[in-house]
């Protein structure tokens, strides 16, 4: 589904990811990890459009979808969160996740100034198809608050939410377990789990071990942007390189 | 839902009749009319500068350079080509439309301080070329303006030009609050809030800051033409840059990204200007002093004004069209 | 929801303003009651005669603006000492109108509607009266315009006069004067102002039929400080006359630049040229440039033209401490004591009644005769022909080469 | 020809280079924009001109004078508006309209304290001209350029040798890290806002001379200082310089040449052009970066 081939991306001198090769398959919970800097948000912003690869190729759905723009990556079928998390925060919560509908709508201008049926059936269903995936998400009840009224995890759920509107055939999530509590990643892990029951593909960047382990399929390790590792989550555990990166880097530094 | 809705149905009756009320009683009150229509074109305008500003976060400086292109547009196509007023309405707004996408172009891979530059350059050049230029009389101006004829009858009385006007009035806010609510307006509020995650949403962030530039001039320029039509007279002195800070200082006393800041900030800083006469030549300098008292002490405008009293009175939760990061 | 209770707020809001500022016709505005409150005890007195001032007060023309309102305020304040007009008081109401058509129909419609002004006098900016010259007409109120444009007389307007001279009279005069000096090759900077462009293009016709061979046209932006672009390339045009067409503001600079960069030929001017800041910016570079216009103010009271002209800067000093800087002053002056005759000799206050009055006025004011009786529009023609020598404004006729 | 124009661009370049480098300063070191330069530089002219015509003071003191009490004000109007306003969290557009809101009451305030006519200043030579490669120059024009160039290599010793300049430009990098190196951030904006001030005032100072003083001659120049440091590389001391005599030798020999009508067109187009190709300007490796 996602094909990364020799991906390189170089910020001046640096190579922050260095000739990197995975395979993601259709309904997998695909993990990356590594220690801080390793460049796992890099190898994200590649994916979702942020960077442009410096050399490689990265193809989705057998199309190449390195140097599109992020927004025509979001339209092919990709939908992300962030690390440090990027929400509209003087927006509801409800009015996050139906921006989330943006590309799943098709109503423009004309059709908003004139409230053509056609688009008034639109936003019925934008509200409804909304309302359902913040019910989801178990933030129903804060549907008309602002984002930034919540708290640190709900934002999080929030993002989710949001991507999810999209309707995407492949998530990307940036380390969403960030500054929860342990109930709050209790839960994580079952929505995630539930997110690839409906279908969506998941690539998961995150520090949490245990987290990580539970729920991926498949893990790749990066250190200093190389891959030194893709293999099952009990596999990597065991592998001298991995372990020793971490020891050497300072697991979660 | 059904409870609400007739809320607002009683108060926009309220609202009428308050208005029709207003129109009788100022029937002959011609400066007051006179006022009441500049109000309106502000109105219109400042209205068109908050959906690029307060909603869709772009800045412009230059914003008096649409009101030269609708009020020139229609101007020299009635005067010069003899074109019906009726048509010559729509191509103003069409000419500065066009213009609000040629600004937007590059305009839309600029940062704020870089935009308030170049829309300010961009209303210095419009104001420059008609000062300059020979086909808009440069400094002479242009005279003898049609009025607006309405079923065969020219809206020559302040008073009718005055109901013409709220009506459009009316209709460009309807217009406005349709596309805020829509998912074009959607998109330029996430793109206010965080262009990085609109981009990553699917929404293509140049296009629509584009479109928010585009629809925004059309706002203005249709004003601009309603004040060519007014007055019979239009000369560049009109469209300098005080005149786009003016647009600015409404929509800043006011309040951004509400319904009702543009229509607020439009009649106070009007009447205010008007007021300030009295003062003649220190005039300016208080007006000067007006803008930062704003910026320091009303940073969201009357209308957030009105919102946080309405919350501390109602309790009211969710803000619908309000954001607050100044 | 709260949309619709601010709509109403606004809208209350509105009408509150709207009541108040339509409920006292009388008291809004910069009411300059200049002097003599007393008048009113007199028997005949009645309401107080209104005139309405509209001219830019603040911004980059607020110097010839606010000059004119003291040429205004001086003309009420005599009257009203005199006793008035026919025992009736003047006062003036006068407003900005920040040099743009926008600011003049607002405040037009404000003297007309709210004050009732019983009469007008304009703006020194011709665009701005011809912005409002329809509303005035409609009006039915008398104006006395205080530009000199030719583009707003003799177009048909019943109620819109000239209170001062037509620069057509002016645009003569200069090109009789660089006749005189034998100008052959000539070079001009126009301002960017509807006065200067129109005043050049009027002037510029009228040379074909002289000797005179228009060598280079360059321009200005009103309020450009540099103008080291256009001096190049006149001087090196090789010319033996400049025309500078523009304010008074920028006249001494340019005069100034001009000879500083080697000018050695002659520098020509409109009325704009007479004000001593004019020589006191540009020095030397002043010296033997020619201009003409209608009132030349002299530099102190005793070289006055006339008997007239040396009453009025008598009482100008006395009131201001200083002389005129600009004859936008004479200008507002004249105004106000026309309108007082056309006060005194109608037969009411009605519009077609005064202007029936002001056709068949006469007056002599400092500028010479007024006589409005071919409805032209214009009513006074005088215009001299002057020299600038030793850092003095001279008469053309003793200029010594 | 040439050489008149060459002068006159000089000169005219200089004006808008020193408006530059306030424009740069303030925004290297703060991120922040304002728009008062022109009228700053137009208050420093009325100043200079109280100073050395009304009070009869020497040329050098009425200008020291005038650049000593611009510096305060630039001092203060950091102090009493710009830090309220950042104190109050407002966003940095709310700081730009702050400063057109300065720039509308200066011009009326000075209108009111010294009337609206243009006031002549003395000339501070003896001679009003002076022959330079056979062309004749007003002396006040080459002291400006002297000035610019003297205030430009200053500026660069003070930044690149003076403890203050180096903490200076460690505030503009890196606020924080500064603060926590116990640099006074907030003093060192402040300062900048005070320089940009004092060259504003400085510049003004040598203008009277040249043009007289009026309430509106900083409209035009500070925008075209503005324009200056843009096509410059906004932020960048040296490009505000170099992107000012452009600006000045463009529009000089536009109007000799080509159109005097059209010659702020042709600027102001040269700006676009810039920003929209250039974004960071000509001079696009910054000596010190804020962004």
């Amino acid at each position: 589904m996602l094909t990364l081939d020799q991906a390189t991306i170089q910020f001046g001198g640096l190579t922050a990811v260095d000739h990197v090769s995975f395979t993601v398959e259709k309904g997998q919970i695909f993990g990356v990890i590594g220690p801080n800097g390793a460049g796992k948000t890099t190898l994200f912003n590649l994916v979702s459009g942020v960077h442009k690869l410096t050399s490689g190729s990265i193809r989705f759905l057998d199309k190449e979808i390195s140097g599109l723009e992020p927004y025509r990556i979001a339209e092919s079928g990709i939908a992300r969160t962030y690390q440090n998390i990027n929400l509209f925060s003087n927006l509801s919560v409800l009015e996050n996740v139906k921006i989330g509908r943006h590309i799943q709508s098709r109503s423009g201008l004309a059709a908003a100034i004139f409230r053509t049926p056609a688009q008034r059936r639109e936003e019925a269903a934008i509200q409804d198809k909304c309302m359902e995936l913040l019910t989801f998400m178990g933030l129903e009840s804060k549907a008309d608050l602002p984002a930034k009224n919540l708290s640190y995890g709900e934002q999080r759920r929030l993002e989710i939410a949001r991507a999810m509107a999209s309707e995407p055939q492949l998530l990307l999530l940036d380390e969403p377990a960030a500054g929860m509590n342990s109930t709050e990643k209790v839960e994580l892990t079952e929505m995630i789990r539930n997110i690839r029951n409906m279908g969506i593909t998941i690539l998961l960047v995150e520090h949490d071990m245990k987290l990580v382990m539970k729920v991926t399929d498949l893990i790749t390790v990066l250190n200093f942007g190389k891959m030194i590792a893709l293999d099952t989550p009990q596999k990597v555990q065991n592998n001298p390189e991995v372990i020793s990166a971490y020891l050497g880097g300072g697991i979660d530094a | 839902m059904q409870q609400t809705r007739k809320k607002t149905i009683l108060k926009a009756a309220v609202c009428l009749v308050l208005l029709a009320a207003a129109l009788i009683g100022l029937r002959n009150q011609q400066y007051l009319l006179t006022l009441l229509n500049f109000v309106c074109m502000y109105m219109i305008s400042v209205s068109g500068l908050d959906i690029l500003f307060g909603y869709s976060g772009q800045i412009s400086l230059g914003h008096a350079a649409f009101y030269a292109s609708g009020a020139y547009t229609s101007a020299l196509l009635t005067t010069k080509l003899g074109v019906p007023v009726w048509l010559a309405i729509p191509a103003a707004c069409l000419v500065s439309l066009a213009l609000g996408i040629i600004v937007a172009l590059p305009a839309s891979k600029l940062i704020h301080h870089f935009l308030a530059l170049l829309t300010i350059s961009v209303g210095q050049l419009v104001y420059i070329l008609i000062s300059r230029a020979s086909f808009t009389n440069a400094m002479t101006g242009i005279r003898s303006i049609p009025n607006i004829p309405l079923f065969g009858y020219e809206l020559k009385s302040k008073y009718f030009f005055l109901i013409f006007m709220i009506l459009m009035v009316a209709l460009f806010l309807i217009i406005k609050q349709c596309i805020i609510h829509s998912r074009v307006g959607r998109a330029f509020q996430a793109i206010r809030e965080n262009p990085v995650a609109a981009g990553g949403i699917g929404i293509n962030v140049q296009k629509y800051k584009i479109m928010a530039f585009a629809i925004s001039a059309v706002y203005t320029g249709f004003a601009g033409a309603m004040y060519a039509h007014f007055v019979g007279f239009i000369s560049p002195e009109t469209f300098t840059s005080a005149q786009s800070v003016m647009f600015m200082t409404m929509l800043l006393f006011g309040g951004m990204g509400s319904f009702s800041g543009p229509l607020i900030g439009a009649a106070i800083v009007t009447f205010l200007n008007e007021t300030l006469q009295v003062l003649g030549s220190y005039r300016m300098m208080v007006y000067g002093a007006f803008i930062l008292a704003v910026l320091l002490f009303l940073p969201h405008g009357i209308s957030g004004l009105i919102d946080i009293v309405k919350q501390s009175l109602f309790k009211n939760r969710g803000k619908e069209d309000r954001h607050a990061d100044a | 929801m709260k949309k619709w209770l601010s709509l109403i707020l606004a809208l209350t809001l509105a009408l509150s303003l709207a009541s108040c500022g339509g409920g006292n016709d009388s008291g809004s505005g910069s009411a300059d009651t200049s002097g003599g409150i007393d008048s009113s005890s007199d028997a005949n007195s009645g309401e107080a005669i209104k005139i309405g001032l509209y001219t830019p007060l603040t911004g980059s023309s607020a110097l010839v603006g606010t000059q004119e309102q003291n040429g205004v305020n001086l003309a009420v304040k005599q009257i009203n000492d005199a006793g008035g007009i026919n025992g009736r008081e003047v006062t003036v109401i006068a407003y900005d109108d920040q040099f743009s058509a926008e600011g003049a129909v607002k405040v037009v419609t404000r003297l007309i509607e709210t004050d009732h002004v019983n009469a007008i006098v304009g703006s020194m900016s011709s665009g701005n009266i011809m912005a409002t010259a329809d509303m005035v007409e409609e009006a039915q109120i008398l104006e006395l315009g205080c530009g000199t444009s030719p583009s707003w007389t003799n177009c048909g307007y019943q109620y819109v006069f000239r209170g001062t001279q037509n620069s057509a009279s002016f645009n003569a005069g200069i090109i009789e004067l660089m006749e005189a000096m034998g100008a052959t090759r000539l070079g001009t900077l126009t301002a960017s102002t509807e006065w200067a462009t129109n005043g050049w293009a009027a002037i510029k016709p009228a040379l074909e039929d002289t000797s005179i061979e228009v060598v280079m046209e360059t321009d200005y932006m009103a309020g450009d400080t540099d103008f080291s672009g256009q001096v190049t390339k006149l001087i090196n045009a090789g010319l033996d006359a400049v025309l500078i067409y523009g304010g008074t503001e920028e006249l001494g600079i340019i005069c100034k630049q001009l000879r500083q960069n080697g000018y050695e030929g002659y520098i020509y001017g409109p009325e704009t040229m007479s004000p001593v800041e004019v020589r006191e910016v540009a020095g030397d570079a002043a010296n033997d440039s020619f201009f003409a216009c209608g009132y030349l103010i002299p530099d102190d009271i005793e070289s006055a033209a006339n008997d007239a002209e040396r009453a009025f800067l008598e009482a100008y000093v006395a009131e201001y401490g200083e002389m005129p800087i600009s004859d936008t002053a004479y200008r507002g002056y004249d105004s106000v004591m026309l309108l007082a005759e056309v006060f005194r000799t109608a037969k009411s206050m009605e519009g077609p009644d005064m202007r029936e009055a002001l056709l068949n006025v006469s007056y002599t004011g400092i500028g010479g005769e007024f006589d409005y009786s071919d409805g032209s529009g214009d009513g006074l023609e005088s215009c001299g022909l002057y020299a600038i020598q030793n850092g003095k404004n001279i008469p053309f006729s003793s200029y010594q080469k | 020809m040439v050489i008149s124009l060459i002068i006159g661009a000089l000169m005219i370049g200089s004006v808008y280079g020193m408006l530059a480098l306030g424009y740069s300063l303030i925004y290297s070191a703060s991120g922040l924009m304002t728009f008062t330069q022109g009228q700053l530089l137009m208050i420093g002219a009325f100043l200079g001109m109280q100073f050395y015509k009304v009070w009869g003071l020497p040329f050098l003191a009425a200008f020291l004078l005038t650049v000593l009490i611009m510096f305060l004000f630039g001092m203060l109007l950091e102090k009493c508006l710009i830090r309220v306003l950042l104190n109050k969290g407002a966003v940095s557009i709310y700081i730009v309209l702050s400063t057109i809101g300065i720039s509308i009451i200066l011009p009326n305030l000075a209108q009111a304290l010294w009337g609206s006519q243009t006031i002549q200043v003395p000339s501070i030579f003896g001679v009003t001209t002076v022959k330079i490669l056979g062309v004749s120059v007003q002396p006040e024009s080459l002291l400006v350029i002297a000035v610019g160039l003297i205030a430009m290599v200053l500026l660069h010793l003070f930044m690149t040798k003076s403890r203050f300049g180096i903490s200076m430009r460690a505030a503009a990098m890196d606020p924080l890290a500064a603060s926590s190196l116990g640099i006074n951030v907030s003093l060192t904006t402040g300062l900048t806002w005070a320089i940009a001030a004092a060259l504003a005032g400085g510049i003004g100072v040598l203008l009277g001379p040249v043009y007289g003083v009026s309430t509106g001659m900083g409209d035009i120049i500070g925008n075209k200082g503005f324009a200056g440091a843009v096509i410059g590389g906004y932020g960048n001391m040296y490009g505000a310089i170099a992107g000012s005599l452009l600006l000045g030798f463009v529009e000089t020999f536009v109007a000799g040449y080509i159109t005097t009508t059209y010659k702020d067109f042709v600027s102001f187009f040269l700006l676009i052009i810039v920003m929209i190709f250039l974004p960071r300007g000509l001079f696009k490796a910054k000596v010190y970066d804020s962004d």
